[in-house]
């Protein structure tokens, strides 16, 4: 059950996002996006983070997708509802895409990865909470000064002049 | 099927289709979601091998927030860009934003 | 009790911050009743710091406080923040915490009607803050932030009024000379830190006590003197004192507060905590620039007119005694000569800034915009019209004058007696030390009785703007009367002990001898003090006395034309040298900035004169020639066959591969990734 | 240069045009607003009436004198007695009838009621246009005690043809004055209450003060009368300032905006004004009731209305405004021409001038502000 | 703490069921739960607000549909039947599409919105023990479900082809997405001090200390922030500007009709749940009884505190706040677009911000 | 002051420019002087006469003759005064839009249904009725049209059943 | 409700016959009606849903927009440049959709039948009206009256037999 759930999950990733990329509607392609990034979360479960998934849905479905959506309206005539997105290149592009792909698959194959025991959690919310303040504090420090410099950033950029 | 393998594989397509978004769409917002699919195959990426490779810690969690953290900053900014880009050309699309041209 | 005085030592740090904080954010909608807000916040800071110098008579032989938590870390290295409060911090913390409220009391006064007056409050607010940031810190890269802030917020100070030109000036000139300092005090504090490993005071002390420097001691002679620069950028001590006489643009509160009381201190304060590590090497340097500040300064003082100038080098002056008797070994008197300092030079400023605030206003009453409210020769006789402000004053210029039962008194006869014990125990060149120090005594009492006889005695300047002065309001004249009071001697004897630097002295009780652990025998200098005492008491009454009667001879009684000696002195241009305030403006101007200019000048010269015109033009009409033979050759052969036939191939792949090169990041984006993917394919093929 | 003209022809298609109305919960009825916006920032307002045209003025060109009164009550259907009592002032200076006294008060005590009747009403609207509901039931409520006197002096509810040219149809009926000093006692606390609710509602004050300022000239120039004018301090009241009926032997005020939670000429201000006026009327209702006489009310009543060749213009003091009646006679029972100066819509002109760069949100309370009744706009 | 989910699983092992079978049954049996709960709190929500509506402005309500005898006679307590009779109308009423509308997204975009409040249920729990599934990070999960609905909320103002719907739709948007910010920060505050997500946790902590609201100033403020920032989240008055039937005619819900926009009033009245329950977890004490407040009471009738009980007192106070938001709604004008996003982030997120770090001193201190 | 002062004051300043009509309190103005004479009214301090009450269009009833008269007060001296404009079918009459902005609305009305031309407005169109309405409705003369927009405008029910 | 159970229960059959009796007894008791307030007799409406009359009792609640209403309530006069709006928002209603006429005017024309030019003489001229309630304007008695008979009118009807 669980293995039909994972590829249910998985099917939808996949699906979702390869209409992210060829949907002639760019809004259709932000729905799309939706999906993708929702059942990614479903993936992260699997992968006992629950934190990521819900962190996954909190900044990626109710921000960053949000964000992207408003910049489609704000970018396009929004009087009509459907928005073309169109495509180029798409033979080189899809050629190149697929080999990096075959590039990919082949070394996820070839290589002999080391594979763990696993360690079951309780919550893994405490521990990332651990790491973040100490071994990995100055990096969370320069990420908090880059997400302030980035909101700054962003707020200069779009302000009416 | 619950292997390392099956959730490289899932990042691998995730990050063709990302580069293939990128390079062949002509909207900047949607050569925009193309960039957050190629992020998220890194999450995952990051995640699988944290589950997988047995590490004592959770870094593989940590870095995938950061990656996350970075996904919203990158939004803000290319989006403000995107905006300003809409503003000064009137045009979202990117072959018309060609000012490098040589 | 210790989480108890953490809380309070935090509360003692953040309320004046907090006072800050609401406002900048709130000061619109609180508007004229922002003092209210930052009365009872620095107020709560003040109770706080009594009840923490109501602890300096408990001897414990410990710490008050101490404690300090991990700020972060990254690998090996942590850096900590935390608070020691020892006896010197709480009396500094006093010190501070009473003057600033005091400014923020006489400020109501001062600055009311000011379009800005909230933000006033705001950034005094946060100039306290970082104050007592400074003090309490126990480690040095605290402090050196706190240094920092320090300097941000006298920036934003000395700059309130910014549209005045000279007032921008003013404090980018006072930012930028810090930080030649702080520079300095930096690298100071990185060579203690890779030497020892640590920032903490404590733990430097032990390191070096534990022998980190041994075998190089002038390396810790360098950082010492390093960090101590950064006392000499903060306490204006010369070479880098110019930025204090101009900073006197900012309100005179602020003068008050930063550049008499406090921040100018903060230096004094800073080698007062290093001072057990400081080599004696480093110690003979911070005695000389103490000793050159002070007399020097003293002279400028002479001749200034402006009223605010004068008490500025009185400052720079007094400033160079306090980093002199450190650097003579005299600690304790530095130490206490900052205390009593801050109470008089406070009063001195905000005593000059009510004479300014009545000036001021009775100009604008008169429409009268031409006048300098702060020229001394535009006063005269303002005796009568503002008694409690004259009474003040004259009781802090006595102070300062080292007449007896005044704190000033007290206080600069230790540093007299520590300089004249340190030339007895290094004789030769040292004998300057005494002499720069009587010899400022003697000018000091003389400059600043000037002061008063011509601000307050006299004739009138000009009847019209005499009529209109008046007292200065309640909220100012009560920090005034306050702080007059704080300048008798009793005040820092009777309650406690007949005289505070004596064996059993308060203070030598509170701020114990400490041991140097650099190589000073502590001691030897104890005793020279101990002996030299009479003598210095004698020579400095007599100073003071010479001095005082010089002044009632040129000013009061106006015997001697003032105006004929200073043509005498000028034969040597001595006058001058003192009035240009020894020229040291100009001599960094043709030090600093003529050489640069005239280097960037012989670059240009060098580049144009000689290198473009000669040599490449030499080629040039070489080449010419050349040319000249080889272009018949070239066109009729090169260019018609080979170059247009190799042009006609190269513009095919131009137009070709121009549609590759159109400016849309995506194509370059795809040419990258198949770039990569080619790089991949040979990788795994070889 | 291109790269400016470019960026200017993207703002131009920025902006967006928005179509409210003519069915639009906010509108007041059928007002249609075309409002070209850029962002939530109104740039530009066009209303267009027009939606209840119901050829008042060609009705007067083929009906009697006394047949043209109950189109004047359908023209201002929440001012019936106003607009009769303007029409038949005209029309009796037209004839030069001289009023038995008893017919003057009666009709100041019904006008005044109206008066309270038209203001709750427009108070509870406006309460509806920025949000809030409760005022809105509440001002109907208290209206419908006014309908009942209304009701039992001549039997309609809403359009009344009450007073004529010459008299009033009935005389009152019984018990009416202690029936209408009851309603007062009643109603005085009432305002207080409704105050309470929302004249003094820190969201209702955010929402109106400031907003949407008509400064005093502007009105002027505009033609704005009656409330909206008076909330931007002009001191026009043509009761005062011009007495017709009997309104001189009273003792009221006429309340003026005072900037009390902005800049004078508010939104506010034309809110507050009206609740004010409340009150005064009710002042004067008190007057009259008490200085009633006894009398025929229909001795004054022409047999036939045939006025002399002439014109005249009678303006009158409605819950709107200045209401006039410009009158052609040529003699016969017909009016030859009757044009009726209409108070909102004058008032409804100034909207585009006050209303253009503020929000959307501000616009429909500006609007409300105005207080319009498209019945007497487009006639 | 254990779960509905958990509970069924225990008592389905008796059956020896295969997994394949057993994960369908109870993810069935949960959903039609959290679906059943949707549906009769929307029933009894909206006569509720009808009937309050109406007493507030001085008149009946409902009072004629009587559930019994719907061919008409017999009545049963005023109107109770009035929502039943509602939600069957909209179910059999014509589903327009527009013609120039995105049919494919106005579909979509009521059942985003419905996954939302959905999906939130699954981690809410109405009482000790009585959750559908327990998760650890049970606030945190809450948080991120309820910010899916605001992508449907965008999709249907955005589909409908409607000027007043995208107005509608970009306020509602601006407006969630702001007042996330507060309401995070305020809950991080319980989170800081409770130190776990996991609601079960935080109301222990709330039996062994105190509730939160009292436990300290600053707590006392994030409620309130948190309380009135989640009326915003719901979109209601004072700041139902993205439905604002004055302005927008009905927002982003103006082209839907029947069955799908019941859905938009069945999400909307769950959310509202949703708010309360979670404010009166985390800040109320959850299913611990005020009685325990007053010591005035025999400890015998502090025992009674059972799942039953617990349910009691959670609904209890998720009522009494309903009701509030209801009062405010017939109470209140409405608030500007600029004033509502000046309240968000030039109040309330600082205030919040600075609640965080006092109250972390105060833990310091205390 | 008074109807005479006015007209005394008037004919001071422009003379000949208007008249009386007789018996009546009222000044004739051709549609040439009108615009001398409306500045004069609002713009002279004496009179100032700063609000335009009402224009009312009429008809003679000789199918040529239009007129349109203006109410005019001022509410600092509190005078009235009546001026009318006539005019033949097909002139123009100058519009007095610049000086007073009520006159906007109201010139627009008359055009509508008088059909005056006013000259110089800036936005002279149909205000009440729609803009394919045929004919000025309160023209003497005015027949109504039997449909509109196909549907029926009788006068009586004969037309409709 | 879909086809296939439209033929199974073609004839008369006692669960379709339930069930219709169910629809139009949701149908009768939850009238929302789009407010169409025109004139005169939208003051009378507003009367109506206000506290002395209180519409609400009936389940009739007052919505702004077409797609959510059930009936429209034409109160006042309509005029020929309004009527084309009429007719739209009719269509833009969501079926079931009823129409109530309420006042002299809209259902005649009323007072200006006779010379208004620029009126629609009965708004049933472009609409089709359920129940008109004459009076100028009605009394809030006489629409509670016309609701009251649109809902006995609702009930009579079939909604999943085929109409007979």
């Amino acid at each position: 059950m669980a293995e039909n759930l994972f590829l249910i999950i998985a099917a939808l990733v996949i699906a979702s996002a390869f209409w992210v990329v060829f949907s002639p509607n760019l809004i259709h392609s932000a729905v799309s996006l939706l999906f993708t990034l929702f059942s990614t979360a479903g993936l992260y479960i699997f992968l006992y983070a629950d934190f990521i998934a819900a962190t996954q849905v909190v900044i990626y479905v109710g921000g960053i997708l949000v964000l992207i959506i408003f910049g489609v309206m704000l970018t396009n005539r929004i009087d009509t509802p459907s928005i073309a997105a169109s495509s180029k290149n798409q033979f080189i592009g899809g050629m190149g895409a697929f080999s990096i792909f075959v590039i990919q698959v082949s070394v996820i194959f070839n290589t002999p990865w080391h594979i763990g025991t696993e360690q079951s959690r309780d919550s893994t919310v405490a521990s990332i909470g651990y790491l973040l303040l100490n071994e990995y504090l100055l990096p969370f420090e320069i990420i908090s000064i880059l997400l302030l410099a980035a909101l700054m950033g962003a707020a200069l950029l779009s302000r009416r002049t | 099927m619950d292997s390392l393998q099956s959730y490289l594989i899932i990042a691998a397509i995730l990050f063709s289709m990302g580069i293939y978004g990128v390079i062949t769409r002509k909207n900047a917002v949607a050569i925009l979601m193309g960039i957050e699919l190629i992020l998220n195959s890194a999450n995952i990426n990051f995640i699988a091998f944290n589950r997988f490779g047995g590490m004592a810690n959770l870094d593989g969690h940590v870095f995938s927030i950061f990656v996350i953290v970075l996904a919203a900053a990158e939004a803000a900014v290319a989006l403000a860009i995107v905006i300003n880009l809409f503003k000064n050309v009137g045009s979202v699309d990117v072959d018309d934003a060609d000012l490098l041209k040589g | 009790m210790d989480n108890y005085s953490t809380t309070l030592a935090l509360l003692n740090l953040f309320l004046p911050l907090l006072s800050f904080v609401i406002l900048i954010f709130f000061g619109k909608k609180i508007g004229n009743s922002a003092h209210w807000v930052a009365l009872a916040l620095i107020g709560g800071s003040l109770g706080i710091a009594v009840s923490f110098f109501a602890n300096v008579f408990v001897d414990t032989g410990q710490p008050i406080l101490e404690t300090s938590v991990r700020w972060f870390s990254t690998g090996s290295f942590s850096v900590n923040l935390g608070f020691l409060i020892n006896n010197e911090a709480a009396i500094m913390l006093l010190v501070v915490a009473l003057i600033s409220f005091l400014v923020h009391f006489y400020s109501v006064g001062y600055m009311k009607g000011d379009p800005r007056y909230s933000r006033y409050f705001a950034y005094l607010g946060i100039f306290t803050f970082s104050m007592n940031g400074i003090v309490l810190a126990d480690n040095l890269i605290m402090m050196y932030i706190f240094w920092e802030l320090v300097g941000l917020s006298s920036y934003l100070l000395i700059g309130f009024w910014f549209e005045k030109n000279s007032a921008a000036d003013a404090c980018k000139k006072a930012f930028l000379t810090n930080r030649v300092g702080d520079i300095g005090m930096f690298i100071g504090i990185m060579i203690l830190f890779f030497s020892i490993g640590t920032f903490q005071i404590d733990g430097l002390i032990d390191g070096v006590r534990n022998g980190a420097f041994a075998g190089n001691m002038g390396l810790l002679t360098i950082a010492g003197i390093l960090v101590f620069m950064g006392a000499v950028g903060k306490s204006a001590q010369f070479p880098l004192h110019i930025w204090l006489p101009d900073a006197m643009e900012g309100p005179t509160p602020v003068s008050a507060l930063i550049h008499a009381a406090t921040m100018v201190a903060a230096g004094v304060y800073m080698v007062v905590r290093i001072f057990p590590i400081l080599t004696p090497g480093a110690l003979e340097f911070i005695a000389v620039v103490g000793g050159i500040t002070a007399i020097m300064a003293a002279i400028i003082a002479i001749t200034q007119n402006d009223i605010k100038r004068v008490l500025a080098y009185s400052t720079v002056s007094q400033l160079g005694y306090m980093i002199m008797a450190l650097g003579v070994g005299a600690y304790q008197a530095g130490f206490f000569h900052l205390t009593t300092h801050a109470m008089f030079k406070a009063c001195l400023f905000l005593c000059s800034g009510s004479v300014i605030h009545a000036m001021h206003h009775a100009l604008h009453e008169l429409n009268d915009h031409e006048t300098d409210p702060q020229d001394m020769n535009n006063m005269g006789g303002l005796r009568d019209k503002m008694p409690i402000t004259f009474w003040t004053m004259l009781i802090a210029t006595l102070a300062i004058s080292g007449v007896p039962f005044f704190s000033g008194f007290l206080s600069k006869d230790a540093i007299l007696a520590g300089t004249l014990s340190y030339y007895h125990l290094h004789h030769g060149w040292t004998l300057f030390l005494p002499i720069a120090g009587f010899g400022a005594a003697v000018i000091t009492a003389f400059y600043m009785f000037r002061l008063i006889f011509l601000t307050f005695f006299g004739k009138p300047a000009n009847d019209k703007v005499y009529a209109h002065i008046h007292e200065s309001p309640f909220q100012m004249t009560f920090p005034l009367i306050l702080l007059a009071g704080l300048s008798f001697a009793i005040f820092f004897t009777v309650p406690f002990s007949v005289n505070p630097l004596d064996n059993h002295g308060w203070f030598t009780e509170a701020v114990p001898m400490i041991e140097n652990v650099a190589g000073l025998d502590m001691h030897a200098v104890e005793e020279g003090i101990h002996h030299a005492h009479y003598t210095a008491m004698g020579i400095s009454l007599t100073v003071a006395t010479i001095g005082i009667l010089l002044a009632i001879l040129f000013y009061l009684l106006r015997k001697v034309d003032a105006a004929k000696i200073a043509g005498m002195a000028n034969k040597l241009k001595l006058y001058n040298l003192s009035f240009n305030k020894f020229y040291i403006d100009e001599i960094y101007n043709i030090i600093i900035y003529k050489p640069f200019l005239a280097l960037s000048w012989l670059c240009s010269k060098l580049d144009w004169d000689v290198y473009d015109q000669k040599f490449i033009d030499g080629w040039g009409w070489l080449t010419i020639k050349l040319s000249d033979k080889s272009a018949e050759v070239d066109y009729n052969w090169l260019d018609q066959k080979v170059v247009d036939g190799l042009g006609k191939i190269t513009q095919y792949f131009g137009k070709t591969l121009k549609s590759t090169q159109n400016g849309v990041v995506q194509n370059y984006l795809l040419g990258g990734m198949l770039g990569a993917l080619l790089l991949i394919i040979l990788i795994q093929q070889f | 240069m291109e790269e400016q003209a470019i960026a200017k022809s993207v703002l131009e298609t920025g902006e967006m045009v928005l179509n409210m109305g003519p069915q639009h919960p906010s509108t007041h009825g059928v007002l249609r607003l075309k409002i070209h916006t850029d962002g939530e920032i109104v740039s530009k307002i066009e209303p267009v009436i027009g939606y209840l045209h119901r050829c008042f003025e060609k009705h007067c060109e083929y009906l009697s004198y006394e047949q043209i009164v109950p189109f004047t009550d359908r023209c201002d259907y929440l001012a019936s007695m106003h607009m009769d009592h303007a029409f038949s002032i005209a029309v009796e200076k037209l004839l030069d009838v001289e009023l038995p006294e008893r017919v003057e008060y009666i009709r100041v005590i019904i006008a005044e009621l109206q008066r309270i009747a038209s203001h709750l009403v427009a108070l509870g609207t406006f309460g509806l246009d920025v949000g809030a509901i409760t005022p809105f039931t509440w001002a109907i409520r208290d209206r419908e005690r006014i309908l009942d006197l209304f009701e039992a002096l001549c039997g309609a509810r809403l359009l009344y043809n009450y007073i004529w040219p010459g008299g009033v149809s009935h005389d009152l009926p019984p018990k009416f004055v202690e029936r209408t000093l009851d309603f007062l006692d009643y109603f005085d606390p009432q305002i207080d209450e409704f105050n309470n609710l929302l004249s003094t509602n820190k969201i209702f004050i955010e929402r109106t003060g400031d907003v949407g300022v008509l400064p005093p000239d502007v009105g002027i120039n505009f033609g704005v009368t009656g409330p909206s004018l008076r909330g931007s301090g002009v001191n026009w009241d043509l009761r005062k300032n011009e007495p017709y009926s009997i309104y001189d032997k009273f003792d009221f005020d006429v309340p003026l905006g005072e900037g009390t939670m902005g800049t004078i000429g508010d939104t506010w201000d034309r809110y507050y004004v009206r609740v004010l006026e409340m009150r005064e009327s009710a002042k004067i209702i008190r007057q009259a009731c008490a200085q009633l006489p006894d009398g025929d009310v229909h001795e004054a009543i022409p047999k036939k209305i045939r006025p002399a060749v002439g014109e005249v213009y009678g303006r009158y003091e409605s819950a709107r405004g200045d209401v006039g009646f410009y009158i052609i006679s040529n003699g016969k029972n017909i009016p030859l021409r009757v044009k009726m100066r209409s108070p909102a819509f004058c008032n409804l002109s100034v909207l585009s001038e006050i209303a253009e760069g503020w929000m959307i949100s501000d616009v429909i309370a500006i609007l409300g502000s105005l207080d319009i009744v498209l019945g007497e706009i487009d006639r | 703490m254990t779960s509905i989910v958990d509970s069924l699983v225990k008592s389905f092992s008796s059956f020896n069921l295969d997994i394949a079978v057993l994960l369908p049954v109870i993810t069935l049996i949960g959903g039609t739960v959290i679906f059943l709960i949707m549906a009769v709190n929307a029933l009894i929500a909206v006569y509720f607000e009808r009937k309050i509506s109406a007493f507030m402005q001085d008149r009946l309500g409902p009072m004629e549909v009587g559930i019994f005898g719907f061919k008409g006679g017999k009545k049963f307590w005023g109107g109770i039947g009035q929502t039943l009779a509602d939600a069957i109308k909209l179910l059999v009423k014509e589903d327009i599409l527009p013609n120039n509308a995105d049919k494919f997204l106005m579909i979509l975009a009521p059942f985003i919105i419905f996954t939302g409040a959905f999906l939130t249920f699954i981690g809410l729990p109405f009482a000790q023990n009585i959750v559908i599934s327990d998760f650890n990070i049970g606030i945190f999960y809450i948080f991120a479900m309820s910010s899916i609905g605001v992508i449907g909320v965008i999709l249907a103002g955005w589909s409908s082809n409607n000027k007043w719907s995208l107005y509608g739709s970009m306020r509602a948007a601006a407006q969630i997405i702001s007042y996330e910010i507060p309401i995070g920060l305020s809950l991080l505050l319980v989170v800081l001090v409770a130190g776990s997500l996991h609601l079960g946790d935080i109301v222990q902590w709330q039996a062994d200390h105190r509730w939160f609201i009292f436990h300290s100033p600053f707590t006392f403020l994030a409620f309130f922030i948190f309380y009135i920032s989640t009326i915003a989240e719901t979109n209601r008055t004072p700041f139902d500007i993205p439905e604002a039937e004055s302005e927008l005619v009905a927002g982003w819900m103006t082209e839907y009709s029947g069955f799908r926009w019941a859905l938009f009033f069945l999400s909307e009245y769950a959310n509202m749940l949703i708010v309360s329950i979670v404010a009166s977890i985390v800040f109320l004490g959850g299913w611990l009884s005020p009685l325990q407040i007053f010591n005035i009471f025999p400890d015998s009738w502090l025992i009674l505190d059972g799942p039953a009980i617990g349910l009691f007192w959670v609904l209890f106070k998720a009522v009494i706040l309903i009701f509030i938001m209801m009062w405010f709604r017939w109470t209140f004008p409405r608030l500007r677009v600029d004033q509502l996003m000046y309240l968000c982030w030039k109040v309330f997120i600082p205030f919040a911000l600075a609640n965080l770090f006092l109250v972390s001193l105060w833990e310091l201190i205390f | 002051m008074t109807f005479a002062d006015i007209i005394k004051f008037v004919e001071t300043k422009a003379a000949g420019k208007s008249s009386i009509i007789e018996g009546k309190e009222v000044i004739l103005v051709s549609p040439d002087n009108w615009v001398e004479i409306s500045t004069l009214l609002k713009n002279e301090s004496k009179l100032d006469f700063d609000y335009l009450m009402c224009i009312s269009s009429y008809d003679k009833g000789d199918n040529k003759t239009y007129g349109a008269a203006y109410n005019l007060f001022s509410t600092t001296i509190n005078h009235y005064l009546e001026v009318r404009v006539e005019t033949e079918d097909g002139t123009a009459i100058p519009s007095v839009t610049s000086l007073w902005q009520a006159a906007d609305w109201h010139e627009r009305e008359a055009f509508d249904m008088m059909g005056l031309q006013f000259e110089g407005h800036p936005n002279l169109k149909r205000i009440l009725l729609s803009e394919d309405w045929d004919g000025y409705p309160l023209r003497k003369d005015y027949k109504e049209p039997d449909y509109y927009r196909g549907m029926p405008v009788p006068k009586d029910k004969t037309y409709w059943d | 409700m879909d086809a296939t159970l439209l033929e199974r229960f073609d004839k008369d059959n006692i669960v379709v016959e339930k069930l219709d009796d169910l629809i139009n007894w949701s149908r009768a008791n939850s009238q929302w009606y789009f407010q169409f307030g025109l004139a005169c007799c939208a003051i009378e409406m507003m009367a109506t849903a206000a506290p002395r009359h209180d519409l609400e009792r009936f389940g009739a609640m007052p919505r702004a927009s077409p797609r959510q209403s059930d009936v429209m309530i034409v109160a006042g006069t309509v005029t020929l440049k309004m009527a084309e709006r009429v007719k739209r928002l009719f269509e833009q209603m969501s079926d079931p959709k009823y129409v109530i006429s309420m006042g002299s005017c809209s259902n005649s024309g009323g007072p200006y039948w006779q010379y208004g030019y620029h009126v629609l003489k009965g708004v049933d001229l472009v609409v089709p009206v359920d129940v008109y309630v004459p009076g100028c304007p009605p009394r809030p008695e006489a629409l509670l009256q016309g609701l009251l008979e649109l809902q006995k009118k609702i009930k009579t009807e079939t909604p999943l037999r085929k109409k007979a």
